[in-house]
């Protein structure tokens, strides 16, 4: 059963449709990337889901719950998370006080006030091994190198443990080694989270992705898996424009 | 009926005057992102310039304008490069800085020329009345009506008709890319600040015929001038126009239906209330988003 | 000239405050209150020199000032000099009860001088109150006060208006249109103007009241245009009242068919105006700068070579100066070892001296017996003064309250 | 144990002592110096309320003397009271108000007013909070809302002379009976109670800023939109902490009426706000013992310096405000968090960073 139902999705900037009537829906565990020029959509796409912007018309239902008229954080609360294509992590706190922030099971006043601002726990050790920031708890994001901060990012998502991760163009600016590690850790991600992910490097989309959307001009273009999509006549038009 | 026509002309003076202190606060406000609580000391020196002028040199308000707006430009440009420059990546931080520049200023011209109001005399050729039935109005209040549409045309077409003009806006939308075009933001910067300051001096100039010539006068302008600018919109010259036109009738208007204290309240509220709605403003230029 | 002075003087007395407050200050409970127990009268000096009240405060202060410096060349009181201790409040009402404290009882002042506004004279009351200390307040003021600690120097109500609304009734008209910043002078005068009005059959066209420093009058102007009174009755103070006045002959009215009668408009503020807008219009004061005594004239001159050719005087700072004297009158009549800023309010009380506007009373009630006049301001920024009382007038600061009355009791209601 | 916290502590340890001991100590436990010393002591109240909400949450009050106004009207209604026995009070006399207003009643009572100047200002602080964040005002936006609604607040309490005592204010209060203590305000025990007063406010901030409350609002300072993505409700976060602070700022109205023994319009000026703002600047905005330590220190230099200058102060503390805010941003607790830092850097004995390309502990998370 799917986790994420998308139906006829619309909005309009200013007369401009930038996504216009998508259809799509996305299974537990899954991997889908969005593919398209630049314009088609995607990221607005990805804002419509979690709530960054809202929809001119359709449905989106998470779960079985219908979620295009939530704010943001009633989204993130459902179990909805977000990775910016401009790397977004609160530099004037430290590495753990990210990770803190991150891990937000229970994002209420009353338990905030009720408990300490870091609290140490097996998971958050696990998570910091995991990227390999252990020694830099206590630094201050803002010191962190360009490759430090995007594990940390990661490590965020993976604290917030959302069942399903919204990620803008996670590779961009990486080094192809970067980006086979971090094609490594969306795989291992999946067992438990279901990943959205805009992308333009298709050697990655090819390692991680289960299945693909192509969009153009804010609709879907074409679905299916990598080699449906590169056999697909319509997307090398749109791409090649032959 | 003859109470409503010269409302209406005291709305339209409230709104000369307030649009001219208005101005060059937008123009820093719009293009800097500065809020510059010092803007009323601009005001203030603009008076005390003229009262110096007209003391020690004889000479008249109007003739005296074009120094008084180089004089208190070049105070605002040196200001502007000493202090206000190291500020433009901490928005909020000019907040307090132009503040204590007020205070600093104040007080100069308090040590300097005492605390005493100053009389400055009006222009002979403009006292007296219009009468077009029983509509009176003023002449030096139209003059300053008139001076201050002058003045809005004029920096109108500054920005939109003089290459300094393309440089700000080239520099408002982007000042990376302006900097690779080889456009000086820096200088566009200090220039615009120095061209707000000499509008704050000129309104400084124009008021003290009406109003009291002391030390403390630009504390209260500042805060009603600045809200004209938010009202109106960021960065939108026609929009302060049209906030200041809004606010000087609405006032007027207030002031004769329930009294001054009320009216004014009255105008907070809304202001708020706008705020709060249209947080850019009634009229958004589009240049800097 | 002034300002060298005046730093000089401050930096002085700054020094010696320095010292005293960083040194550790000697218990409060140690020998009682030992006043001037030194060479010299220490006196605090309570004027605003910033903020937006200053503007009236400084020339207080100068007056004061000037006075002090005058008795001290004349060999001080008792052999003994007066010692000012200057601080200046900053026209902030939690300024003004800071530093009282600080001259009342860091610096053991047997008495302080200061005050134009009704708001910082009552910051300053708990404390000269709860410190049986002395305040001498110049300034006319709204009356209904009766504290056994101020010296109140200036005017009240009656003796603003008793003379002045039956001759403005008879000379201009009976329709009267009340302006006035908002606070309580202004309408405690109007209050009382009302009861006189009523007696001698007048009439109020309006009241209306602006918030303090309010600097455009185009909609009052427009309803007086529109409402043509007789007289416009105005309480307005400082930077209002000289807009007010600028704008009112911007706007062309006549002095001649609508004047203007202040109650708080004196030199200062004309000087401000300027001698054209100004003239013509009518204020209520118990001293004029053009008043022709000897003393008045001693006193113009004095003020004049310390602070410049075209400084001024006016009723506030004439109080202001001759409070000092009323001061060193009581000084001269106590034991010197045994001052006590009591002993000063009593020694105080039913002496009569000749200050600049004539011979004044110091009232049981602590208010002063005044010379109430009215001037017509002429074009020079002078006053010419067209009306006297025949005597000087009893101040009855609750005149206005019948079955209350202000004695040497303290307030007494029957 | 956080090493932050820690600091925080020693420091607060270090700040109860130098004003609990050291201060009455130096002055000999004179009335007069412990009486201007307790009101810069509540002023640091409500300077590090500012610190709450500007500080650490990013939110630029320029509104914070009304609820400080509020929480000294309390106060001064319930004196003015006691003062008037049976009667109304004076000046409602005199504006023609006959009957005591609605409004006066209940502070007769001691418990209602001190737990209206604590509630009405978080109450009005929450409603404008509520107002402002609903529609996610940010950044300069706070700063002029706020600052409207104080010149607007201010002009009303000057309006409504009946009720409120107009531009005076309230004066001639009686002295306050807490528990049949009746307060001198220029005795050490009084002194004593703002200090506890103090004290407890700062804890009760330490405590806020080291909870996972005050985490979040350092998360919404630097980037509201993604916090937003971790599932806090920003709006909620930003208006607790503008109720705590708007009530604290209350709370330290109600000492300061009691220390100048009156209460006035001009406690809501614009310029005592930006004062406000100013020595929580100078202090350091980001810790409120900072905040704190910077309110009493600016007015302690304000009181000496005018003694010293008595017409140059002005201009001393103008230039002081200027050097402070383009020389040292985060205040005197940024200088002491960089000469810390200077002096705990040991030299290269840190592990080096790890190299973004190392192999990845493979360890799977559970």
């Amino acid at each position: 059963m799917s986790q994420l139902q998308v139906r006829d999705l619309q909005v309009t900037f200013g007369g401009l449709r930038a996504v216009d009537g998508m259809d799509f829906d996305v299974a537990q565990g899954e991997i889908l990337c969005l593919l398209g020029p630049n314009g088609a959509g995607k990221s607005t796409t990805l804002d419509l889901i979690c709530g960054k912007t809202q929809p001119t018309g359709g449905s989106i239902r998470f779960q079985d719950t219908e979620i295009s008229r939530m704010l943001e954080f009633q989204r993130a609360r459902l179990g909805i998370g977000r990775k910016f294509q401009v790397p977004s992590v609160y530099k004037e706190l430290t590495v753990a006080e990210n990770l803190s922030v991150a891990r937000s099971m229970k994002p209420g006043i009353w338990h905030a006030l009720t408990h300490p601002a870091i609290r140490r726990s097996s998971k958050m050790q696990d998570i910091l091994d995991l990227v390999g920031l252990q020694d830099k708890m206590g630094e201050p994001a803002g010191n962190l190198s360009h490759g430090e901060t995007q594990w940390l990012e990661i490590a965020m998502l993976i604290a917030q443990d959302s069942r399903l991760i919204l990620m803008d163009e996670p590779t961009a600016g990486m080094t192809i080694q970067e980006t086979e590690r971090t094609a490594r850790i969306f795989r291992s991600l999946s067992a438990n989270h279901t990943l959205i992910v805009v992308e333009h490097d298709m050697s990655f989309v090819r390692t991680v992705a289960d299945r693909i959307i192509v969009m153009n001009q804010g609709s879907k273009l074409a679905e299916g898996t990598i080699q449906e999509i590169e056999a697909n006549e319509a997307v090398k038009t749109a791409y090649l424009g032959h | 009926m003859d109470v409503v026509f010269n409302q209406a002309f005291a709305g339209l003076s409230i709104a000369s005057i307030l649009l001219i202190i208005a101005l060059g606060l937008a123009i820093i406000y719009g293009t800097m992102g500065v809020i510059n609580l010092a803007h009323g000391e601009f005001v203030m020196l603009g008076a005390y310039a003229t009262w110096a002028l007209q003391t020690y040199a004889g000479l008249g308000v109007v003739t005296a304008l074009p120094l008084v707006f180089v004089a208190v430009a070049a105070v605002g440009w040196i200001i502007e490069k000493v202090i206000v420059q190291r500020l433009y990546t901490r928005p909020l931080d000019t907040i307090l800085a132009t503040w204590g520049i007020g205070i600093i200023l104040q007080q100069a011209v308090r040590l300097g020329v005492g605390a005493d109001s100053r009389f400055v005399s009006g222009p002979h050729w403009l006292s007296g009345n219009i009468e077009i039935g029983a509509l009176v109005m003023s002449n030096y209040r139209l003059f300053v009506i008139a001076f201050s549409i002058m003045v809005l045309g004029a920096t109108w077409l500054l920005m939109t008709r003089t290459e300094f003009g393309m440089k700000l806006r080239a520099v408002i939308q982007n000042r990376g890319i302006s900097e690779c075009y080889g456009i000086e933001a820096k200088n566009v910067y200090s220039v615009t600040f120095a061209y707000g300051a000499g509008l704050a001096g000129i309104a400084g100039a124009l008021i003290t015929p009406l109003f009291s010539t002391i030390p403390t006068m630009g504390t209260g302008l500042v805060v009603d001038a600045f809200l004209v600018v938010i009202v109106g919109g960021l960065g939108s010259l026609m929009g302060t126009a049209a906030a200041a036109l809004l606010i000087g009738e609405v006032t007027a208007l207030f002031s004769i239906v329930i009294n001054d204290t009320l009216g004014r309240i009255a105008v907070l509220a809304g202001i708020i209330l706008l705020i709060r709605f249209r947080p850019r403003g009634l009229f958004p230029s589009d240049i800097r988003h | 000239m002034k300002r060298r002075e005046f730093l000089g003087h401050a930096g002085a007395f700054g020094t010696m405050g320095l010292a005293g407050g960083l040194s550790v200050p000697a218990l409060l409970s140690g020998a009682g209150r030992a006043y001037a127990a030194g060479d010299d009268i220490p006196v605090g000096l309570l004027f605003s020199l910033t903020g937006a009240v200053a503007v009236v405060e400084h020339t207080l202060h100068d007056a004061a000032l000037m006075a002090i410096d005058e008795i001290n060349a004349a060999g001080g009181v008792h052999g003994k000099q007066l010692r000012a201790i200057i601080e200046d409040p900053a026209s902030d009402p939690a300024t003004y009860s800071d530093r009282a404290r600080r001259l009342m009882i860091r610096d053991k002042c047997v008495s302080v001088f200061g005050s134009y506004t009704s708001a910082s004279r009552q910051a300053v009351l708990p404390v000269t109150e709860q410190r049986e200390n002395l305040y001498w307040y110049p300034t006319l003021y709204e009356g209904r006060e009766c504290s056994r600690n101020v010296m109140y120097g200036g005017a009240v109500p009656n003796q603003q208006q008793d003379i002045l609304l039956p001759w403005l009734v008879e000379n201009f008209g009976k329709r009267i249109y009340m302006i006035g910043n908002n606070y309580v002078y202004p309408k405690e005068e109007n209050n009382y103007c009302r009861i006189l009005l009523n007696e001698l059959g007048g009439e109020v066209l309006h009241e209306e009241y602006v918030p303090l420093g309010h600097s455009d009058f185009s909609s009052v102007i427009n309803r007086i245009r529109a409402q043509e009174p007789d007289v416009i009755f105005s309480t307005l103070v400082g930077d209002s009242d000289v807009a007010f006045a600028r704008q009112y002959r911007a706007a062309e009215l006549d002095p001649e068919k609508m004047p203007v009668c202040s109650l708080t408009r004196s030199e200062v503020e004309v000087k401000a105006i300027g001698g054209d807008a100004a003239a013509g219009h009518f204020s209520s004061a118990p001293y004029f700068m053009s008043n022709d005594t000897p003393e008045n004239q001693r006193f113009v001159e004095n003020y004049k070579s310390r602070y410049g050719a075209d400084s001024v005087t006016h009723f506030v700072s004439e109080a202001a100066y001759f409070q000092i004297y009323q001061f060193k009158a009581a000084l001269e009549k106590l034991d010197p070892a045994n001052l006590s800023p009591t002993a000063i309010r009593d020694a105080a009380v039913g002496m009569s001296m000749m200050a600049p506007q004539g011979e004044i009373l110091i009232d049981p009630n602590l208010h002063t017996h005044l010379w109430p006049k009215v001037g017509q301001w002429q074009s020079d920024g002078q006053a010419k003064v067209i009306l006297q009382s025949e005597g000087r007038i009893t101040p009855k600061p609750y005149a206005a309250y019948p079955g209350q009355d202000c004695t040497g009791d303290g307030l007494v209601k029957s | 144990m956080n090493t932050k916290l820690s600091y925080d502590i020693i420091g607060l340890t270090l700040f109860a002592g130098v004003i609990l001991f050291g201060v009455p100590a130096l002055f000999s436990y004179d009335g007069f110096e412990l009486n201007t010393f307790s009101r810069y002591l509540s002023l640091a109240i409500v300077s590090m309320a500012l610190a709450l909400s500007w500080g650490t949450t990013g939110l630029l009050n320029l509104g914070q003397a009304a609820t400080f106004g509020m929480g000294s009207y309390a106060m001064a209604m319930h004196l003015k009271l006691k003062a008037s026995g049976d009667g109304l009070p004076d000046f409602m006399g005199w504006n023609n108000v006959e009957t005591l207003p609605l409004i006066w009643g209940p502070f007769q009572s001691l418990t209602f007013t001190l737990l209206a100047g604590l509630l009405i200002p978080a109450a009005v602080g929450g409603l404008i909070a509520i107002f402002m964040f609903r529609a996610r005002i940010a950044g300069v936006f706070v700063a002029i809302i706020t600052l409207a609604f104080l010149v607007a607040f201010q002009l009303l309490v000057i309006e409504q002379q009946g009720l409120t005592g107009g531009q005076n204010g309230l004066t001639g209060l009686a002295q306050l009976v807490l528990f049949g203590w009746k307060i001198d305000i220029y005795s050490v025990s009084f002194y004593y109670m703002v200090g506890g007063c103090l004290m407890a406010a700062l804890i009760f901030g330490l405590y806020l800023t080291h909870s996972k409350f005050g985490l979040v609002l350092r998360a919404i300072r630097e980037d509201a939109e993604r916090t937003r993505y971790f599932g806090y409700n920003v709006a909620n976060y930003q208006t607790v902490i503008f109720c705590i602070s708007a009530g604290l700022a209350g709370w330290a109205g109600m000492l300061y009426a009691l220390v100048l023994e009156f209460a006035s319009p001009t406690y809501m000026s614009v310029s005592f706000s930006l004062a406000i703002v100013i020595w929580c600047a100078v202090g350091g905005r980001e810790s409120v013992l900072a905040a704190a330590v910077g309110a009493i220190l600016v007015n302690l230099a304000e009181g000496r310096l005018s003694d010293v200058f008595v017409e140059g102060w002005h201009m001393i503390l103008g230039v002081m405000f200027l050097v402070v805010v383009m020389f040292m941003p985060r205040g005197i607790y940024g200088l002491l968090v960089d000469a810390g830092r200077a002096l705990r850097r040991k030299p290269a004995s840190t592990k080096e960073a790890l190299p973004f390309d190392t192999p990845l502990n493979p360890k799977q998370e559970s």
